[in-house]
């Protein structure tokens, strides 16, 4: 097993990545996978911490992350083709019913 | 050798999580993204966890990431040039080193609690990991575990109220 | 029937709960169901009103415990006397005539229509009716509410502005009202007093200063309400862009929250603090009748003058109340009812013109009395009810007002007052004979019809309780009179409260019954029985309210 | 039968509610006509029956209180409803029902055939009610029910032609300067009230109880400002300087309510005001001396004007305002009998005069509308020589003329004879005697002379209306005569109640049954009055010829100028335009006010609103929600709508604290 930190300079290094594709890109699909790089990334550090300390129930959340995930996954995606059927367009500037 | 094997699978996994951000057509990105995936399955291989890395693969690789290309192929967007970053790219990457580096930095200054747990890696091997994974989630996280499934229930029906035109 | 109050305040809660069941396309069930339910709540305050015993106690009380959060206890209690029970029919007797004019003026979302009128009557009656002084800040506010959505949606051209200026206007006036009555609230804790009790409160001695800033906070936020001058400009803005039902309610009954809020608690809990402002609140209420007068004179929109003709009123009941005699704040008190009546009609009988003709610029009509004769009898007789004229409602009201004034201190602000009398003739009868004297020549209204049933409906039981209190007031002066020599009681101050006296912040009788109250410690001021009024009056009460009022 | 009193004026009420109500469908004018004139009469049948059983009774049982509901009572004020049987209303009661009657029965012919014929009895039902109530009042509060309630009814009588914009102008007019009035009014009775109650615990406003405790009223101080407030309450609604201008314009109104309210009755209430309280108004010299001057100089300011003037009625109108000044010219100087004397002779012969003029603008009308000429039916300008094609209307006419001028036999040389009498014989006012006589003889004179330019240029010399019209020209019907036959009657015979004690013949009734009423005035007054000598019988004889030898002289001038030398008044005009002009114009008072009161008032509310409401206020309101808005227009820009940048700044945020934390 490598060092717990060499697990986590990497997660930290997908999370900013996931943030900065959040924070940039215009595609909701493509953000949303980014938001997916960054539950990864966190899944990542619950795993090597479990590991680590020895301890299962890190994995556990793990686990269920990814189930919240899937979930996440259907029901943004479904959001994302009711917006697509409104707007035809998936660009994050057309979501602006809130703005005035 | 294993730490070598740990740096190349640290850069596949961190140059397909830029392709993710950098493409511009979204197949593209989600190719990248699955490699990612595939990286991280290693990883929970190289920790211990064969069966999350099998539920890596399975769940995201497999289930989630079709479910995103299969909607990319289905709303069939153009892949438009000029519109791809919504901010500067330089905003994002400022945003994003500084994250990296106060992750870093914490990890520099900040010192892991010792090993508190009784599952180090003989035992798990030798008990096998999936079966200390079914024992705790229908032991110690019933609960949750059985919160989940309605969750996922709630998640389908909220898709598929979402996704129909007329209900 | 010992909950009768509860029910009287919680059966349009019961039809909003009907009206949810009622598909919104079907609008003929909908107004009907609304106004069988109005009617059946006026039906019961009816019943109250009959059970009604004519003494000072507050009657069909209610007290349970409610809320009890950390030191803060509130409780539901509620209770009326001879005061609020004249509003609480009053607000009863408007709503199912509201209701009614809305008939065919709201084609658009009748439901939700219907159910802030409903909201709005339980707001209304519970805000009358409260003995607790944070039920009656949530009553107060949940008033504030439906009638929002009432300007703000179913309004005119400029609904939005209108809306949030009522709002924001009141909100404000709250706000402190709010923070007064935390502050009362651990002053009494002081004293013992463990629960927004009203009927505690009053027994509550409060050092002068106290006194003075909570009853500025009541006070401003009632001021918003009356409204008075300066804060009288959301008025003419919110009559004007709500709809008719909405300008009748807003008239008739929101408008008497204000005064009613001074008479129940601004003047009973801060007694001196109330006299020491005497002057002041006379001055804006005679500056209120002269200015709105004026103002009303010149103006060109029909519902326009109606809001300032409020204002004026309204000065005339505040002129009344801080008479602190008998006659004035009977008055007062009878102005309140006369107000909502009288204004209520004018409301309505512009909302029909509006209705026909789209438009209340007065200079769009001219000559209509040919073509409504019966409209314009009406319109003549609410006209000279809100003039004042003897035999109508209005006249009892302003001449008890301006005679209980000019009994008391504020001698000389009723001689200007009066010349109020002078103005109001001018501005209604110069919009009056605008609008139904003169030619029939504008094409438009030739063709014009009469009232229907519906509406003459909805007028006859206004016209009636014109005649009704104008001729025969005695059973509302009756009814209203022990509770107003106890408020006399209360209000007056005693030589020694004169003083720039040492706190004296303990109860004099810590739940003692209301009643035995004020011949108890408030020296000289046996409860009246044989020549009441020469007890009350002024005169004794000179010399002490003098040192206030001396500059 | 004084118990019955409340039928008084509840005959006319019913009449009202039938007429007002139903009159739309029953349609008939016969029938509408007969239940108004009905009405009417059943209340002056009652009236007769209380005035006989008056007379039977011995002085000082002939008051009586009947108390018909409890009213108000609130604190320690008391108003009841109810009513006072006394001399003074007894006799005011017969004016208003008799009169009364007769113009209702006189309307049925005038108005025959108008648009709005039940409307006008259902008003003029009302009026009567109202007038009744004021009379018969036994506290000022009901007596303020009626004192406003017939200026509602004068608002829409003479808004009854309400297309006319002139007769909607008119009705408001006199509703506002009423309504000035009954501020004065109020005013008055709060101090009363309050002065009272204050000082001697008497918490009262009934006639009555107020006499009785009148002795405790001081001499002057808040008396004088208690009786100028009711006087200016008078002032308004007798149209008396600098009140009187609503009356000419009441003139629109159809011609029976002229008669009916404008000169009968309605105007008179401000003379009985005083008379019923003339124990409050004698304590306050200078109040009487006052009302004294008031009257005299509407004496004569209204007769100037209404010597230029042109219009039948509005002739009538200032004469009407003149001999109201006469009134009160009599009580300001003491004589309230004298005052309440001339109330009914001018009932008489005003009612009969203007009933005639309506008879005439109704012929005029009748033959101006067959030969569909457009002239002034009313315009004296255009009659002339109508005294052979109407014989009855001219002889009243003239008979009622002759009476108000003031020639010996006639009921309006009794009572002007006398006030004019007592303005110079009073004890009162020193040496202004002199000249209040003065004035009013010279009032006098003016009158004498433009009534009979009016006779003279209506009924004779050459008819001057299109000669097409002439052959229409015919005498009313008998239902317009016969009132005017009794009302010339009356202007006849009516002096001979009060006839002068100098003069012999008849003992003075009318004086001696006023008695008891102003016994404690005239008590009160004997307080202060110089009692110098008395004039003697001489003199009396001597301004009693002077004051015939004036109305003479009156007469004479009109006569010479109208009918035997007709250019005279042009070459009078002519050489004295701008005299004329001003008189014309009468004086510019209308121009005055709406200079003085009406444009600045206007200017006021346009400035307040404009200025002060939506400027200052709504600025202020609105501006600290600019400020507000201002600054969310910087904000605004943070929240910009795009979930991005929610992101953005939640994701700085995260690093910043992070970081904060981190490396702190």
């Amino acid at each position: 097993m490598e060092n717990l930190n060499s697990y986590l300079i990497v997660s930290a290094i997908l999370f900013s990545i996931g943030t900065i594709g959040v924070l940039t890109r215009k595609n909701v699909i493509v953000m949303f996978m980014c938001i997916e790089l960054m539950l990864n990334a966190v899944n990542l550090t619950f795993v090597a911490f479990s590991r680590y300390l020895g301890n299962l129930d890190g994995q556990v959340f793990v686990f269920f992350i990814m189930t919240v995930a899937a979930a996440e996954a259907a029901v943004g995606l479904a959001l994302i083709i009711a917006f697509f059927n409104n707007k035809e367009s998936i660009d994050v500037d057309d979501v602006n019913l809130m703005k005035w | 050798m294993e730490t070598l094997f740990f740096l190349i699978v640290s850069l596949v996994a961190v140059i397909s999580a830029i392709l993710v951000v950098t493409c511009r057509n979204p197949i593209n990105s989600a190719l990248s993204l699955i490699m990612t995936f595939f990286c991280l399955a290693t990883y929970y291989v190289m920790l211990d966890a064969p069966f999350m890395a099998a539920v890596q693969v399975m769940v995201y690789a497999g289930a989630i990431m079709v479910l995103m290309v299969f909607t990319i192929m289905l709303l069939n967007i153009r892949v438009d040039a000029s519109k791809k970053h919504s901010h500067k790219l330089i905003f994002g990457s400022i945003i994003g080193f500084f994250t990296v580096l106060n992750l870093i930095v914490l990890l520099v200054k900040s010192r892991a609690a010792l090993p508190t747990g009784p599952y180090s890696g003989e035992i798990i091997r030798k008990i096998g990991h999936t079966e200390l994974i079914g024992r705790e989630m229908f032991t110690n996280f019933l609960l949750p575990f059985e919160i989940t499934s309605i969750l996922l229930l709630v998640a389908i029906i909220g898709a598929v109220i979402l996704a129909k035109k007329k209900i | 029937m010992s909950n009768v109050l509860s029910l009287t305040t919680f059966l349009p809660i019961l039809g909003v709960l009907l009206l949810l069941f009622i598909p919104k396309d079907s609008k003929g069930v909908l107004r009907n169901v609304t106004l069988a339910v109005t009617v059946v709540t006026f039906l019961v305050s009816l019943i109250m009103l009959a059970g009604f015993q004519t003494n000072a106690e507050f009657q069909f009380v209610e007290n349970v415990p409610w809320i009890a959060a950390g030191p803060f206890i509130m409780r539901y209690n509620i209770g009326i006397d001879g005061i609020s029970i004249w509003l609480v029919i009053l607000t009863t007797f408007i709503m199912p005539i509201a209701v009614l004019s809305t008939f065919t003026a709201v084609e658009e979302k009748v439901k939700e229509y219907m159910i802030c009128l409903l909201l709005l009557e339980t707001g209304m009656l519970g805000a009358f009716i409260s003995l607790d002084l944070f039920l009656f800040y949530i009553f107060w506010e949940v008033m504030l509410i439906p009638m929002y959505f009432m300007i703000g949606i179913w309004g005119g051209k400029n609904k939005i502005y209108a809306a949030v200026k009522f709002f924001i206007y009141t909100m404000v006036g709250s706000l402190l009202m709010l923070v007064a009555l935390v502050f009362l609230y651990f002053k009494g804790m002081e004293a013992g007093i463990h629960d927004f009790g009203l009927i505690q409160f009053y027994n509550l001695k409060l050092d002068m200063a106290t006194q003075i800033w909570l009853f500025l906070a009541f006070a401003f936020a009632f001021a918003i309400k009356v409204p008075m001058f300066p804060l009288h400009t959301w008025l003419p803005d919110a009559h004007t862009e709500a709809p008719t039902a909405g300008s009748v309610i807003l008239a008739a009954v929101l408008l008497k929250m204000g005064t009613y809020g001074y008479v129940r608690f601004a003047i009973p809990l801060f007694p001196e603090a109330a006299h020491k402002f005497a002057p002041l609140i006379a001055t804006l209420a005679v500056i209120g009748i002269i200015y709105a007068a004026l103002v009303a004179m010149v103006q060109e929109d029909v519902k326009k003058l109606v809001a300032y003709s409020s204002v004026a009123h309204l000065g005339f009941v505040m002129l009344g109340v801080f008479a602190f005699n008998t006659e004035g704040i009977t008055g007062g008190m009878l102005q309140m009812l006369n107000h909502g009546i009288s204004t209520g009609a004018l409301f309505l009988i512009v909302g029909f013109i509006y209705e026909r003709r789209h438009t209340r610029l007065i200079t769009d009509f001219g000559g209509l009395s040919k073509q409504m004769p019966v409209f314009a009898t009406i319109f003549m007789i609410v006209t000279f009810s809100s003039v004042g004229l003897p035999g109508t409602n209005g006249f009892v009201g302003e001449f008890l007002i301006l005679l209980g004034a000019f009994e008391s201190q504020l001698r000389w602000f009723t001689v200007v007052a009066t010349s109020g009398v002078i103005l109001s003739a001018v501005y209604m009868l110069w919009v009056f004979q605008r609008v139904m004297f003169g030619e029939l020549d504008n094409p438009k209204n030739q063709k014009l019809l009469d009232l229907n049933g519906r509406e003459i409906a909805i007028m006859v039981p206004l016209v009636v309780m014109i005649f009704v209190m104008g001729l025969y007031p005695k059973p509302f002066i009756d009814k209203m009179d022990p509770a107003i020599k106890k408020l006399v009681a209360q209000a007056r101050i005693t030589p020694a409260n004169a003083q720039m006296m040492p706190a004296v912040n303990q109860m004099q009788m810590p739940g003692a019954p209301q009643g035995q109250m004020p011949a108890g410690h408030q020296g000289g001021g046996e409860m009246p029985t044989g020549h009441p009024g020469m007890e009350n009056s002024s005169p004794q009460t000179s010399p002490a309210v003098n040192p206030h009022n001396a500059k | 039968m004084f118990d019955k009193v409340w039928l008084i004026p509840l005959f006319p009420l019913i009449g009202f509610l039938i007429n007002g109500f139903f009159g739309k469908k029953i349609k008939n004018e016969a029938v509408i006509g007969g239940i108004g004139t009905l009405m009417i009469f059943l209340s002056f049948l009652v009236s007769c029956g209380i005035l006989m059983q008056m007379i039977g009774l011995p002085p000082e049982q002939r008051v009586f209180e009947k108390v018909l509901f409890p009213w108000i009572h609130s604190g320690s004020f008391k108003a009841d409803m109810a009513f006072l049987v006394d001399p003074l209303s007894a006799i005011m009661i017969m004016v208003v029902t008799g009169v009364g009657s007769l113009i209702h029965l006189y309307s049925i012919g005038y108005m025959h055939g108008e648009e709005g014929f039940y409307r006008f009895f259902a008003y003029l039902n009302l009026f009567c009610m109202s007038m009744l109530l004021l009379v018969l009042g036994s506290n000022m509060l009901v007596m303020f029910i009626g004192w406003e309630g017939v200026g509602l009814c004068s608002y829409l009588l003479i808004g009854y032609y309400f297309h006319k914009k002139s007769a909607g102008d008119a009705a408001k007019k006199a509703f506002v300067m009423n309504r000035v009035g009954d501020f004065g009014f109020l005013i008055g009775l709060f101090t009363l009230y309050w002065w009272f109650g204050s000082n001697h615990n008497i918490w009262t406003i009934n006639f009555m109880e107020i006499k009785a405790a009148s002795h405790l009223l001081p001499y002057g101080g808040v008396v004088t400002a208690a009786s100028l407030c009711f006087f200016l309450g008078a002032t308004g609604k007798s149209a008396q300087l600098p009140l009187f201008t609503w009356l000419p314009d009441a003139m629109e109104g159809p011609t029976p309510v002229s008669a009916l309210i404008h000169a009968a009755t309605m105007v008179t209430a401000g003379v009985y005001m005083i008379g019923r309280m003339s124990f409050v108004f004698v304590k306050s010299p200078e109040t009487m001396m006052i009302i004294a001057v008031v009257g005299a100089a509407t004496a004569i300011f209204a007769a100037t004007i209404g010597t230029a003037q042109n219009d039948i009625k509005r002739v009538l109108a200032y004469s009407t305002v003149s001999q109201l000044g006469f009134m009160f010219l009599a009580m300001g100087v003491g004589a309230f009998s004298a005052g309440i004397f001339h109330l009914m002779t001018h009932a008489f012969f005003k009612a009969c005069l203007f009933l005639g003029s309506g008879s005439v603008i109704h012929a005029m009308h009748y033959a101006l509308h067959k030969i569909h000429s457009h002239d002034d039916a009313q315009d004296m300008r255009n009659m002339g020589g109508l005294k052979s094609a109407m014989p009855i209307t001219f002889l009243t006419f003239l008979v009622s003329t002759i009476a108000i001028s003031g020639i010996p036999g006639f009921s309006g040389f009794f009572s002007k004879d006398e006030i004019l009498w007592m303005a110079f014989a009073n004890p009162y006012h020193g040496n202004l005697n002199i000249v209040l006589w003065g004035i009013g003889a010279i009032a006098a004179c003016f009158t004498a002379f433009y009534m009979f330019r009016l006779v003279f240029m209506t009924f004779f010399g050459e008819c001057r209306i299109n000669p097409k019209a002439k052959e229409y020209l015919h005498e009313s019907p008998l239902v317009i005569t016969i009132p005017l036959m009794v009302l010339g009657f009356l202007a006849v015979v009516g002096g001979y109640l009060g006839m002068p004690k100098l003069l012999g013949m008849l003992p003075n009734y009318f004086e001696h049954w006023l008695e008891p009423v102003f016994e404690l005035a005239n008590e009160y007054g004997s307080k202060y009055a110089h009692h110098g000598a008395h004039p003697s019988h001489a003199v009396e004889w001597g301004l009693m010829g002077l004051s015939v030898v004036i109305a003479l002289v009156g007469i004479t001038i009109a006569f010479t100028m109208y009918v035997k030398n007709t250019e005279l008044p042009g070459k009078f005009v002519a050489s004295f335009p701008a005299l004329h002009r001003a008189v014309f114009n009468k004086w510019y008072v209308d121009e005055i006010y709406d200079y003085v009161f009406v444009n600045p008032c206007k200017a006021a509310g346009q400035f307040l609103w404009k200025g002060f409401d939506v400027l200052v206020v709504d600025g202020v309101v609105n501006g600290v929600a600019n400020v507000v808005m201002g600054f969310s227009g910087i904000f605004r820009y943070i929240q910009s709508g795009y979930i991005y940048n929610y992101a953005f700044s939640m994701a700085l945020g995260v690093v910043v604290m992070l970081g904060y934390f981190i490396f702190k």
